[in-house]
């Protein structure tokens, strides 16, 4: 916006409008992008909490290089909830939510309704916690949420491919039916173009993600762990992605959203926990808290500090 | 085993581990700057076809030796070209130049001389002949020391003792030379080296020559010293013995002589079952003493004699950051 | 349909050979190729000296591999190749599994006895040979200790060996014979490298005569004998000229006589086994220009008196083959 | 990288890839003053000019069918296996002991037993460089090399010390008992009308053909193959999707080893009938080049197994009738692998020159 002069917008392939860029807004911008007005802040109505999903007690994450990462720390998500994760990136967050998404070794205790979660054996991998109800949406979604030469359906079945509704027979996957299954997931994702058969890399970097929300989403998870939801995601998509988590947290689901952007964390949580060096350095209602304050806390000051 | 006989061991041993050092070396410059060299073989087998060609035409060994380094450099640039320029798979490169090498030297040792794909036979100056060190013979009447100073270490083609000043110059240049710490470092991290300022492909592409330098050179040996003429497949695998040997020493040049030695060692053993077999009074069949250097890289790869990790960006093309 | 097939095939291969004449005699050489300088190459005279009386052409086919000895026999007697000769014991598997396929075609293999109706098989008393070379190893060398190298350890080259030995024993009863085997697997009659470094080996254990009964390998034994200044022998062609002075002598096996009379009885060759020995000049020793210097007449003498009388049936010379023993040396 | 239609990908770059290495043989052939289109007519009509040429480049493709597989379900897990030849070298071992074990009444009793045993010991000398891949991290390129050597020894050891028979001079086994011998592509009713005379091409053919129906449902339709391809694409995203990384390269090179294994039901059961030294000829490495030409597709592996089957029953005629070495073959397949595996960005961005302008102007 400040080295140009004029504007041309371009949506589904077509040039709907141009215009000069003194004259228009980011919002008015926006509105043509998406081709209807966009919320700026996220319509969510009070969270009906219910009963503990999530308990995690002195989690601690050492990487390969024998660096701690996440130091011992505990918390709780209850059905209906979404937990929002801030903190500046390389404070343990993405440790945490990859530990909880089944890849990397941990030590403590971690609760899904109840039940402990395998954190060293064999029972700690993807296929596992997906099998308990726990979808994962990675931060990094082209390195690691899908296979980016592989074809729209395939990346759809992607984690859930011993899923028996995608299996003809005991020996042979039913390709037709997660091409359908694909379809679908397409058409209700808004995935641009609704082509099942197109390479993953030849989607925009929003039509990706959908993808993998379609994916994750439609299979209504006991929990939701969501890194950078909207990264690299055209504005459209933001919108329809919120829209699609708080739906998820208004169907009775725990959501784990870690996010670097703070007015995703403060429009989508109804809770804020702050991580800095592996630590959470407290928790906050996004109502009673302001950007300030949370900044401090993710430079690492806590409110007795300031004081 | 009597002290005779290990002498002559050992002076066998100089002479087969002389190929396998220079190719060893070869491969250390080029996998030190990040780039994967399985074609060691190919380029060893070029050179020795161009020198047993050319030595066998004028006759002058020399000419014979720049003739087997050009040869070797061609198929080194064809190298550079696709795994620098092109940043194409550097391990199926070496592997099609191996292809290429062995067929192409038959195709044009039988073009030139008619001969079943072998060169003429060199003799007098179109060979490497034994070169005495000084005070051989007036040193060899002190014990022990004397024979193998004689019969071990003097005596050999100029080439063996090319070949081992190359190990403390390897060691200088790439410890004490600025070139050397560039050279490490591409290996290891080509990005941060980039963001300093020197050029990666310049730096890569002045690794892969030195191999090609190196593999001539012990191309040339293979036909000129240690034998008088190319032959088919002369080299028979010794560019994959280096490769094995390479590993064995963890990419370090004075490692790489002590593995070479030893390989050469088991070559020179496997000539002689019956001092074997004397010596420990069981039959060891030649095949396992061939087989050696081979299980042993293996045992090494796996971890359970020390751990060979290779240059951090080896095989890896690289891609500059925009 | 068969002589309709025979017909195109035949049609195919005149248009193929372009100019080479059908019922053209073939040869092919084992590995280690023709220019082995030793067995194959003596192969490749007798042929080169058949095309040269006759003017004739024939067929020729270099072994690359163990696996292609038999595509390489079918391949040539399918083009009409006849007779068809090949060098080398490790054809007879082969050929036995072959020649009955090609009735009609004859063919011919050395060293190696093969009972099939069409099959000629030429074998030599190499023994003989070795015996005399033996002989005069034992009167050239000044140390009392004289080498043997073999190529591939098989009981044909422990015949060269074992007479090689007995030779030996023959003039010096006291005199020690350090047997080596380049190896156990046809690379063995390819091995230069392996041949000089066996033959810098056994000068270092007072060997001052070698014998190289290795094909190819035999070229690296030679080459270490003269640059170590010791004398040599070689073997099946006379490789006399390949070091002047520095070559005692060659045992000689006319591996070129066999090819070149297989070639000259063309389609009627004769089938039948055809044992060439000293009494039929299918072995001998060399003495040409290159060797004169160095052998001395009392060992012409005593040699070709021991030659007489192995003629004569006055002396035998034993046979490893026979028994798979040796009496004058041990492997 | 240059961003071409798939076609363009699939057909062009094999083709041109191949066309360059055509010409640069050529260019050899010229340089040994040759005629190269007389060299094409010997080859064309040695390999594929009669019944009898047919029979051994199909004898040839068979082989490489195997190993191409071999190389290709390797390769979508993205590990390099250079070790075919020994794998195949003991995959014949393998099939020689089954063979040498009984005496089998018949070949089709014979030959699901003897496959079995070539593919479990083809298997069993990649599982431990699989293994140190797997667990260890030892770079599966180097290890299967050394196995490649390790396996040449062990098979001289075992063919000398053991399986010679006494009274034999070569390094081969005994021959195998009639009862294994496998149908010739003349023996079998309706082929015998076109291959009237004995050829090598045997039964094997189908067993290979029905091997590259089963790789491709393998891969394409199997979760087995799903994990597979996934985890050669990206390993990260493989963890991320519960895939076992040990699991996955232990399991497709077990596969890979098992099919360069079964090609020696085609060599030493079908044709020599005996376990020989080096019974492989190669053959291993050939896969690389039929895995890389063929795109790693089950398809593309069978088109370049027959051109590479063409091209080696027409290098072997070459060396026959002409004075051009034998070696010719060897000089293509290096140029066809170093083309379409090692330089195949250059033969890319050459393609891209010509799709460009087209694609500027749509």
């Amino acid at each position: 916006m400040e080295i140009t002069d004029t504007v041309s917008v371009m949506r589904r392939g077509e040039m709907t409008a141009t215009v000069k860029t003194k004259d228009t807004s980011p919002e008015e911008l926006a509105e043509l992008m998406v081709g209807r007005k966009v919320l700026l802040d996220v319509a969510k109505g009070p969270a009906q909490l219910g009963k503990v999903v999530l308990e995690v007690e002195n989690l601690r994450v050492v990487d390969e290089d024998k660096v701690e990462r996440v130091k011992g720390i505990s918390f709780q998500i209850r059905a209906g909830e979404i937990l929002g994760i801030a903190g500046v990136a390389g404070n343990g967050q993405s440790e945490l939510l990859e530990v909880l998404g089944g890849f990397g070794r941990a030590t403590g205790t971690v609760r899904l309704n109840g039940e402990e979660l395998d954190l060293t054996g064999t029972k700690s991998d993807g296929q596992s916690r997906r099998e308990k109800g726990i979808a994962h949406v990675p931060e990094d979604r082209q390195h690691l949420g899908m296979i980016m030469d592989f074809a729209a359906w395939e990346n759809v079945a992607f984690g859930y491919h011993n899923d028996p509704a995608y299996q003809k027979n005991s020996l042979l996957m039913d390709n037709d039916a997660i091409l359908e299954d694909t379809k679908g997931k397409m058409e209700r994702f808004d995935v641009r173009p609704p082509i099942p058969t197109l390479a993953a890399k030849s989607f925009s970097g929003g039509n990706q993600q959908k993808i993998i929300l379609a994916r994750e989403i439609e299979r209504n998870p006991e929990l939701l762990l969501v890194g950078q939801p909207t990264r690299g995601v055209d504005i459209g998509a933001i919108e329809f992605i919120h829209k699609r988590i708080v739906e998820l947290r208004d169907a009775g689901k725990a959501v784990l959203l870690v996010s670097v952007e703070l007015d995703e964390i403060m429009s989508l949580s109804d809770r804020i926990a702050v991580m800095f060096d592996g630590r959470i350095m407290g928790e906050r209602d996004p109502d009673k808290t302001n950007e300030r304050e949370l900044g401090l806390l993710m430079a690492g000051v806590t409110g007795k500090d300031a004081a | 085993m009597d002290y005779a006989t290990l002498l002559q061991i050992l002076d066998s041993t100089m002479r087969l581990a002389t190929p396998l050092l220079l190719a060893c070396l070869a491969g250390l410059y080029s996998e030190r700057s990040g780039i994967f060299d399985i074609g060691l073989e190919g380029k060893m087998l070029a050179a020795a076809m161009c020198t047993g060609a050319v030595a066998a035409l004028t006759g002058n060994v020399w000419i014979g030796l720049l003739a087997g380094i050009a040869g070797s450099m061609v198929f080194a640039v064809i190298h550079g070209v696709a795994s620098i320029t092109f940043r194409g798979n550097q391990l199926i490169s070496g592997v099609a130049l191996n292809f290429v090498a062995s067929g192409i030297t038959v195709l044009a040792a039988q073009s030139l001389f008619k001969q079943g794909g072998r060169t003429p036979p060199l003799s007098g100056t179109a060979r490497f002949n034994p070169i005495e060190l000084p005070f051989a013979e007036a040193l060899s009447g002190i014990p022990i020391l004397g024979p193998f100073y004689r019969e071990v270490l003097s005596g050999h083609g100029a080439l063996v003792y090319v070949a081992l000043l190359a190990v403390p110059v390897t060691w200088w240049v790439l410890y004490r030379t600025r070139f050397g710490l560039r050279l490490r470092a591409v290996g290891e991290n080509p990005a941060s080296v980039d963001t300093a300022g020197i050029s990666v492909v310049r730096l890569r592409y002045t690794a892969v020559m030195i191999t090609g330098l190196l593999c001539g050179i012990a191309g040339a040996y293979m036909a000129a010293g240690l034998q008088a003429g190319f032959g088919k497949e002369m080299t028979a695998g010794r560019g994959y013995i280096a490769l094995a040997a390479l590993i064995f020493a963890k990419w370090r040049p004075w490692y790489a002589l002590m593995a070479t030695l030893l390989f050469g060692f088991f070559q020179a053993l496997a000539l002689r079952p019956d001092v074997i077999k004397k010596s420990i009074g069981i039959d060891v069949p030649v095949p396992m003493l061939d087989a050696l250097p081979y299980i042993l890289t293996v045992v090494v790869l796996a971890g359970f004699i020390g751990r060979a990790i290779p240059p951090r960006a080896g095989g890896e093309p690289y891609v500059k950051e925009r | 349909m068969s002589m309709m097939h025979k017909f195109l095939g035949a049609a195919a291969s005149l248009a193929l050979m372009s100019g080479a004449a059908l019922a053209d005699p073939a040869i092919i050489f084992d590995l280690g190729g023709k220019f082995d300088k030793s067995f194959n190459e003596a192969a490749f005279n007798g042929a080169e000296k058949w095309a040269k009386e006759t003017g004739g052409t024939y067929k020729e086919l270099e072994m690359q591999s163990e696996a292609q000895r038999e595509q390489a026999l079918r391949r040539l007697a399918e083009a009409g190749a006849n007779p068809v000769v090949m060098t080398g014991f490790a054809f007879g598997d082969v050929l036995n599994t072959v020649a009955p396929d090609f009735p009609d075609t004859k063919f011919a293999i050395i060293d190696m006895v093969v009972e099939q109706p069409n099959v000629k098989s030429v074998v030599f008393n190499e023994h003989e040979g070795s015996y005399l070379v033996g002989m005069m190893a034992a009167m050239a060398s000044k140390s009392g200790t004289v080498g043997f190298i073999g190529g591939m350890d098989i009981p044909l080259i422990r015949k060269f060996a074992c007479g090689y030995a007995e030779g030996v024993k023959a003039v010096k009863p006291d005199a020690t014979v350090v047997i080596n085997m380049t190896g156990t697997t046809p690379a063995a009659w390819n091995d230069p490298v392996k041949g000089a470094e066996l033959a810098k080996a056994q000068k270092s254990q007072g060997a001052d005569v070698i014998y190289a009964a290795a094909g190819g390998t035999g070229i690296g034994v030679l080459q270490a004998a003269a640059d170590e200044g010791i004398l040599s022998i070689g073997v099946d062609s006379n490789q006399n000229y390949l070091h002047p002075g520095q070559v005692l002598t060659s045992m000689l096996k006319r591996v070129d006589n066999a090819v070149y009379e297989a070639f000259k009885e063309g389609a009627d060759l004769k089938p039948g086994i055809n044992v060439m020995g000293l009494a039929n000049d299918g072995v001998g020793y060399a003495l040409d220009d290159n060797n004169a210097s160095l052998v001395t007449d009392d060992m012409k003498a005593a040699v070709d008196a021991a030659a007489g009388k192995i003629k004569a049936g006055e002396l035998t010379v034993h046979d490893y083959m026979t028994d798979n023993t040796c009496p004058a040396a041990t492997f | 990288m240059t961003k071409l239609p798939r076609w363009a990908d699939v057909v062009l770059v094999p083709l041109i890839s191949l066309l360059l290495a055509g010409i640069i043989s050529a260019l050899v052939i010229l340089a040994i003053g040759q005629s190269p289109s007389e060299a094409l007519k010997v080859m064309v009509d040695g390999a594929v000019g009669s019944p009898y040429g047919w029979g051994y480049t199909l004898y040839y493709a068979t082989s490489f069918i195997f190993t191409g597989l071999a190389v290709t379900v390797a390769f979508h897990a993205s590990l390099f296996n250079i070790g075919g030849e020994g794998q195949a070298q003991l995959g014949g071992l393998g099939v020689a002991l089954v063979c040498l074990a009984l005496p089998w009444p018949h070949w089709t009793l014979a030959l699901p037993a003897a496959m079995i045993g070539g593919a479990l010991f083809g298997a069993a000398w990649a599982a431990i460089p699989a293994y140190l891949q797997a667990k260890r991290g030892s770079h599966i390129v180097i290890t299967t090399i050394m196995f490649n050597y390790i396996a040449a020894a062990l098979l001289i050891y075992i063919l000398v010390e053991h399986l010679r028979p006494p009274s034999s001079m070569d390094p081969a086994s005994a021959r195998f008992g009639a009862g294994t011998d496998l149908p010739t592509l003349h023996e079998i009713p309706g082929l015998s009308l076109i291959f009237t005379k004995q050829v090598p091409a045997n039964v094997t053919l189908f067993v290979a053909l029905l091997a590259c129906w089963l790789v491709w449902l393998l891969l394409w339709r199997t979760r087995l193959g799903y994990e597979i391809r996934a985890f050669g694409k990206s390993e990260p995203a493989a963890l991320y999707a519960g895939i076992k990384p040990v699991r996955v390269t232990m399991i497709a090179m077990l596969i890979s080893g098992a099919l360069a294994g079964l090609m020696s039901i085609n060599n030493v059961m079908g044709e020599s009938g005996r376990l020989l030294q080096n019974s492989s000829e190669g053959a291993g490495f050939i896969g690389i080049a039929v895995a890389l030409m063929g795109r790693n597709h089950p398809l593309g592996v069978f088109l370049a197994a027959i051109l590479f089957g063409f091209l080696y029953q027409g290098g072997a005629e070459l060396g026959l009738w002409t004075s051009i070495p034998i070696e010719l073959r060897t000089v293509v397949q290096g140029l066809v692998i170093l083309f379409t595996g090692a330089l195949d960005h250059m033969v890319r961005m050459m393609l891209g020159l010509f799709f460009r302008p087209k694609a500027r102007a749509a």
